[in-house]
């Protein structure tokens, strides 16, 4: 059951984008990952085409293999049979010096030239809408030797110009991001839940690469807020595979991440023994998967 | 910048009222040590319930419902340079954007940074520097907005660099795992910062999940990250990162954090909470009694169960 | 400025004939590690055995009998870029005094620093920076004759800082004393500058008392400052590091430091030293076989006695 | 035995040279030093008047407690009991920061104000005498609070300028080691086989403070190259304690440092065996030092 190859349809929205992220990962490579969907993603990938693929997370720890669910970067359950556990200014360190090959964040908004915003929507310092700010955004995005994004496809997210800009992308096109002196390779896909774009070779302006399926490039570009080029080969997203699906259904059994079981947990009656219960059968569930698949 | 005061090997178990009192000046310029994993709330906590005042802060990763949010909220707090400070898998900071988007309680100014280049902050700040080049910054608005970041060419390549200024907080707080009586701290797992801020700040408040005797600590020497001659305070504090985790200790409370999520969603249900869980005990005792101890042995068996440290479970 | 090539953890056990074939070229940079403690003599010996020539070296304290110096003396050192070479307790080093006072085999150009200013420069690299900031060298002769470092006046305080240059060595051979076979090396007692050198190093190759399974590497995950991904070889050498100790595993033979010392007297019988024990040997267990395994146990006794890791005795 | 604090009068100059020594360290103090004569005199201090002091070596042991004869400043024997082990360029980097109150080396050359020179002797790069270069050397002179250099008086070793600057001391005396952005209080004491020195609070010159037993100050200065200032009141140094003796003869029993031990080991038959004997011996008798001692 759990080799197959074939395509699926019964699968969310979520399911989907985290499927497609997952192709993005090569095996061998170092991947630079935070929590929830970007973890998930990169899971999948080691779990199928990525056997000797490293996850490492911004807290620290490289090459870990959890048997619980990881709740965010520095969930304790992160160091699990770790590898190494570095300090954080070295874990960076090492991304600046090129170990990683391929970082995921998400953003609140994103520019034509793949520029990120984490910090502010409308003004700043004095924001309308204020958001958590760079973390490592700023420096996986500078760094790594490939971005990739994952983030919601809405119209005000995806605009001209940043409001402000706080993990660079190819800044305004063309040479300007090797000129201002950044180390990493900038952005290679955004995924979002409409579509995946991707960036031409020299302006470094973003294009639709795919739609997902049953959306037509006219309906994501109505979500994109400047005049959004379209590949000529823009292709359908492919859908995810049984395998994919089930891995993701193992490693999220209440949809915490891609669904909604949060809202459980937050019952203040029985949230906690709900939580108990999901820590504690996650380590069967995924004790099995790394079986399977090692 | 070298230290202002010589710290000895001697006996520096005290409790966490008395360090805050000792050490925490109002107008202090203080950091929270840990990255998620090993935040040191029952420290936050109890400097909130002292009081203490017109505050600035400096932190890497602050996840808000255990840390840095909390003095912002209170009102405590002038002056906040921070990479990141977010709710994490908890979600939006109701306290934290009010602050900001609306000056409640009151206007903070806000100095930003990246993980790497607050981590770069620290570094320099360890070996008595006043600053390090990092390769982040660049071409984005962090700079544009951050005067004490300086963009120049590099004085070996002409390709442009970013400096950072150190960052020397004047008291330090650290939770970690074990630590002797004279300040030997030794962190299992995810490390963040803290083997840096533990130079950089001038006074280091250390508290632990165990006090252990120094000849454990002499077993594994590469472990202790934080020398005696870094602290000034051995706090003897178990599940003092309640809300976050502890790594090889506990698991983290992540309904807890929904729970303070939903009462931070206005002022005054922010104001509520903190008079119920912070001036409503005593100490870091009274709120663990408060949370439950059994359910505090919960969070821990959870976290043994798949990690003890020297062992693959 | 980021590696050129990509390391995956992918099993790289290989002999020490092969990793010094495939990685070190004639005129290469290289960097060996340790700090008298994990000298990698077994691999200073194959690079002269390969006749590998105008090399440069980097290294932060190099203690002679064993280290930098044998290749000075045979003539395959151009460039010494260091902080201290000489002989500690096995005292004067001829050898060197040789190739600096009289040019004997041949000139050697030399670029000094010091321990923490090299330590800078491996930090630096480590990073991908090209420089970084240290209150050293100040007011010395050290920058007067050495164009490299620049004395700036700090752009923070205005006071005058010292800037050295990154080292990013071609290839760096570190002895530890265990790695597992994907590279994750683990460093028990004295670390040297050896978590920044594997980093800035292009090519990194580790010998190792000992080849352990990955599992348990992960039981001590916090002990792991080399990750594999810095690494591109891992050789098993025991007693590799032989004439230093390996902290843990052997003491040193302070003995045969003081006969190889004899020997360096004259560049004569430094020849006939180097025939004998190097080119008259196929290997480091050829090596081995001629200082006596018995020899060799007796110095791993007399270490373990003392130290045990993870023990008090 | 071991509690007399009476003089004696059977101590080799070496000895009275590291007793001298010892007095400069003080209780409680983080202490920086190299090994050999060095770290006998601050093993002395810590089992005599300084029970709360720390020794920490630059190999990056801190607070060892080793019971085996150390034979250099990374002999793994230092690792021993130790409260941690760094990575060398964090020791040093805690240096700088101004954790370690007191340091101490030795030199080929020193100045009138202190300047030492463990480089190169008669011309730079190719010297007359080439020796080992800075190491820590210049790096303790520069950051730590007192500088403390232990050395062979000779008049050539002696001089108005020394022949390479090293390691900085008072540089050209007055304020100019402060204008040059060091950190570091400088050096505070120069202990000699003929006596102590120490400087002038402003001009920052040297000066003879006492000799050793049985000389007279004309006798030290005729050992100086350039016109030694003598105090007015220069004392006679204190001889040694037999307490101080004794603990030395047990760290050192075999004169491997203080003595001339190391001939023995050199000897290509017996060497070996008597190195095993050292090493072995040493574990008992410094076992019963620290119990004495603690």
């Amino acid at each position: 059951m759990m080799t197959s190859n074939e395509y699926v349809s019964d699968y969310t929205l979520m399911e989907l984008m985290a499927a497609t992220m997952a192709r993005e990962f090569r095996d061998t490579e170092t991947a630079f990952v935070g929590i929830g969907p970007p973890l998930i993603a990169a899971m999948v990938a080691k779990f199928t085409h990525g056997p000797n693929m490293t996850i490492a997370v911004e807290g620290g720890a490289i090459g870990s293999a959890p048997r619980r669910l990881l709740t965010c970067i520095a969930d304790s359950t992160i160091d699990e049979k770790a590898y190494s556990c570095l300090p954080m200014w070295r874990l960076f360190g090492d991304q600046q010096r090129g170990f990683f090959n391929v970082g995921l964040i998400g953003a609140a908004q994103i520019d034509k030239f793949g520029n990120l915003n984490t910090t502010a929507i409308g003004g700043y310092p004095r924001a309308k809408v204020r958001v958590a700010g760079s973390g490592g955004g700023n420096d996986i995005g500078s760094s790594v030797g490939r971005l990739l994004v994952m983030m919601r496809q809405e119209r005000r997210r995806f605009i001209e110009r940043v409001d402000y800009l706080t993990t660079p992308g190819f800044l305004s096109g063309g040479d300007s991001r090797q000129k201002a002196g950044l180390l990493g390779g900038g952005p290679a896909a955004v995924i979002t839940d409409m579509g995946v774009f991707r960036f031409e070779p020299d302006s470094k302006e973003m294009y639709l690469a795919s739609c997902h399926p049953g959306l037509e490039p006219e309906q994501v570009k109505a979500n994109v807020s400047w005049d959004l080029k379209i590949h000529p080969d823009c292709t359908v997203t492919e859908r995810p595979t049984r395998e994919q699906v089930e891995i993701m259904r193992i490693l999220d059994p209440y949809g915490l991440y891609l669904g909604n079981g949060r809202a459980q947990m937050a019952d203040p009656e029985k949230g906690f023994d709900f939580y108990m219960k999901v820590l504690e059968n996650s380590y069967d569930m995924m004790e099995q998967l790394y079986k399977q698949k090692s | 910048m070298q230290k202002k005061h010589h710290t000895a090997p001697v006996n520096k178990v005290m409790s966490l009222k008395q360090a805050v009192a000792q050490f925490v000046q109002d107008g202090a310029y203080l950091s929270f040590g840990g990255i998620g994993d090993r935040t040191p709330t029952a420290a936050i906590h109890e400097v909130a319930r002292q009081g203490k005042k017109n505050l600035s802060l400096v932190s890497d990763t602050s996840v808000s419902f255990v840390h840095d949010s909390i003095l912002i909220g209170l009102g405590l707090v002038d002056k906040f340079e921070i990479a990141y400070n977010w709710g994490g898998i908890w979600g939006s900071d109701a306290v934290y954007r009010r602050a900001l988007e609306q000056e409640i309680p009151q206007r903070i100014e806000i100095e930003e940074y990246s993980n790497l280049s607050t981590g770069m902050r620290f570094l320099a700040a360890s070996m008595g520097l006043s600053f390090m080049p990092v390769k982040s910054l660049l071409g984005s608005d962090i700079p544009l907005h951050n005067t004490r970041i300086k963009i120049i060419d590099d004085p070996y390549t002409g390709e442009p660099v970013a400096l950072v200024p150190a960052a020397y907080p004047d008291v330090a707080f650290i939770h970690v795992q074990r630590c002797d009586p004279i300040g030997n701290a030794q962190i299992l797992g995810h490390i963040g910062d803290d083997d840096s801020l533990a130079r950089a700040a001038e006074y280091v408040v250390i508290t632990t999940e165990e006090i252990v005797p120094t000849d454990e600590i002499r077993r594994h020497p590469n472990l202790t990250c934080i020398p005696y001659y870094c602290v000034d305070a051995v706090v003897h504090v178990p599940f003092g990162s309640h809300g976050r985790g502890c790594s090889y200790c506990y698991a983290m409370d992540v309904p807890y954090g929904n729970q303070v999520n939903k009462a931070w969603a206005t002022q005054e249900s922010f104001k509520r909470w903190a008079e119920e869980w912070i001036y409503g005990v005593d100490d870091w005792e009274g709120y663990c009694q408060k949370i439950g101890w059994d359910r505090l042995i919960r969070l821990a068996r959870a976290e043994q169960r798949y990690q003890k440290y020297g062992e693959v479970r």
